[in-house]
């Protein structure tokens, strides 16, 4: 989905401030939701895709209103509420409201896959291949972020198989397969003129990408 | 200070205490549990253990050499090992290329070496403008860099972590891998920093 | 700006509330700042654009967790202050705070263009042109939605010229300009495979728009 | 309902009439202005005026032509003109194709033929949404297009405005210009629904 999280490039949230002397901690409610949260992920067999896609699928305004940690209370809320260890009535009953998975956008994922790949799959792509990312925009979760998509880079490395996060959150399947890190230059991101030089690299799994030389012209030459 | 955020956060104070009363009635979580996990975040795990990363790698070519094609193993090897440390990568400083981490999507970061990150990683201001204007949010920490050293950002979208490898500063000749390990920062192995001189700071002392 | 406001495309809002017999106004506030506004760029000489951006400056939490009415109190408040009609201190006097607009993000407009460009120019393309949006991320106002930047589209309709709202927004120059609706099929917007038909027209400046032919291959046939 | 939204609002009802009357002292705004503006937009503009052109167009072929020609002539030549109505464009419906309007980037709106939007068209589900989803957007309206009807939005990114002119419903041909006015509803001329024919509405209640 294009959730709020996906802000990657967006302007407007001010300078980036620095907090001398940072505790790990700022109150003793972070301290313990933090473990609490590990634990009760733990208990419940949750992946990290789908933590953090309960976490992505938080109404937009309160995600912003939201600190971290608050995020983090919200998301065990949905995710204690959707795996049925909580009813609505039990978090009324200790929280005084349903919980924040009463709120929360349901989970939209793919139709399950087979588990018909290999779990080494080949990869398509190697080092130095001029590559695309696809303009994907599915209505689960995904980690091709916005300001990719459709942006033309280059493979660096090969960072072996994983499981693919926008079936895996949904439990509709783990469908390994390879992910690289894809190099795109800033002018190509943000269509600025910068005479100094910056690249962004992006950790993108093959299905997000396809071959540079299908969707366009090669631009620039070779690295 | 911390009266002041108990009186903000009043509000998840409460509702975190009635989830964990909750969930330990339902035997999901116990409080030893979540404090001996808690003590864990507060005094093992911290940018401590990525400074002697760094600083070993600084002394030392061949674990230098070890760090930069597997810093998992590298971190392994130093007793530095955890589930947010099983794809662990390290990326270089030099006076040619800078590097900087983010995590746009949530915020991903290196636990394993660097702990718990900062507020201003998971702020929404660094995750939005990293990607876009690495040399202004450097700015925001007070690092300029001249516009021949070229930026490299690299955006935690996977399960990736990285850590940044600082270039070691003029002066340390001399120094010990724990008085090196001393002088480096999280925000350096993040890239919003460089490591400062010892000698800068000296000679700033000896002219007051 | 990539600010808070380029919402086209975004997820997790829900579905469209639709309110029976909704009245004009719903509140006697509303009935009066949205006159009240009106008035005051009238007398401030306040152009669509600057008004359009200063809304679009307040704080993205802010923004989302404003109704359309307090977005324009916001956005007065702003234009107030930074004409130097009213002070920061009038404001604490009179709002107990300092105004919205101590806390909107400062305008960062281009430099100012020389009025050299006649008033009526000559049009660049015309209808049936396969044009492309430019991928532009300006600091300032932009009408530009970052849905469609980096998409192909076929120019319909030519409307003419207009002043043109980056420059326009910022006093730098009306930069009178063609714009035209561009119309961009869904699938090239969205990447869906999507089987029934859907279209999406954006009003399009002459400077957000680039020759499709020169950046990639011809999708498609003739119109 | 109405005291529920004094209740919930008191904070901006406070500020607007500060900032009213801080204005007011200024000499910039006055009071008798605010009202008389406020009641030109509660009374004399609203999508009565639209409905009125729409019917026109349903009965007069040639006045149909000169809308999709030039609406802002059209309109005008009907007493509605305005400043947001300086650049009207009307959008025809038909068994192929369905148009839809929107405006991403705020909330315009064609206020001279309409009047002010309602609070959905201002919605950040129907903003952002609308251009990438507006099947999906009309079915939240009760709207379910044919699959072979293409639909086309209209995002009202520069100082167009659109208004859709809508498909005359079946069972109306007896009717005069001002009955039919009365069908055309403000969200048949945005695009999230169709007219409704009385004679659907007749045989429901004949059924009944």
């Amino acid at each position: 989905m294009n959730g709020i999280h996906d802000i990657g490039g967006m302007d407007g949230f001010g300078p980036v401030i620095r907090e001398e002397n940072e505790p790990v901690f700022h109150a003793d409610w972070e301290r313990r939701i933090y473990p609490l949260s590990l634990l009760t992920l733990r208990q419940l067999g949750v992946s990290a895709d789908e933590f953090r896609h309960s976490i992505e699928r938080m109404p937009p305004a309160r995600y912003l209103t939201s600190s971290y940690y608050e995020r983090w209370i919200a998301a065990v809320e949905t995710l204690l509420l959707e795996h049925g260890v909580v009813t609505r009535e039990e978090f009324r009953a200790a929280l005084g409201d349903e919980g924040a998975g009463a709120i929360a956008k349901p989970a939209e994922g793919p139709p399950a896959t087979s588990g018909a790949r290999s779990k080494a799959p080949r990869a398509r792509f190697k080092r130095g291949d001029r590559v695309r990312a696809r303009n994907l925009n599915p209505p689960g979760h995904t980690r091709l972020p916005r300001y990719a998509r459709g942006k033309a880079g280059v493979v660096v490395r090969d960072w072996g198989v994983f499981v693919f996060p926008d079936t895996n959150a949904h439990q509709a399947g783990a469908r390994p397969q390879h992910c690289y890190a894809v190099e795109f230059d800033a002018r190509e991101l943000w269509g600025k003129p910068t005479s100094a030089k910056e690249r962004v690299s992006v950790d993108l799994w093959e299905d997000y990408l396809e071959s540079a030389a299908t969707t366009g012209p090669k631009k620039g030459g070779k690295r | 200070m911390s009266r002041n955020h108990d009186a903000v956060e009043s509000g998840p104070a409460a509702r975190v205490r009635a989830l964990e009363e909750l969930l330990a009635r339902k035997g999901l979580v116990d409080s030893d549990s979540i404090d001996k996990l808690a003590d864990t975040y507060e005094r093992k795990v911290g940018p401590r253990n990525g400074a002697r990363m760094v600083a070993r790698a600084w002394t030392d070519a061949a674990y230098k050499k070890r760090l930069l094609a597997d810093a998992t193993a590298a971190a392994t090897e130093m007793g530095f090992s955890g589930p947010e440390g099983g794809h662990l990568v390290a990326v270089e400083n030099t006076d040619r290329v800078h590097n900087l981490i983010v995590c746009t999507l949530c915020s991903c970061y290196p636990w394993t070496v660097l702990g718990l990150p900062p507020v201003w990683y998971k702020s929404f201001a660094y995750r939005s403008h990293a990607v876009s204007d690495p040399r202004g949010v450097m700015r925001d920490f007070g690092l300029t860099l001249p516009d021949n050293v070229e930026v490299r950002v690299w955006d935690s979208s996977a399960e990736i972590r990285y850590l940044v490898l600082p270039k070691r500063p003029r002066g340390t000749d001399g120094l010990s891998e724990g008085e090196l390990a001393d002088l480096v920062t999280r925000d350096a192995m993040v890239g919003v920093a460089e490591v400062a001189s010892p000698l800068r700071t000296g000679s700033r002392r000896s002219q007051a």
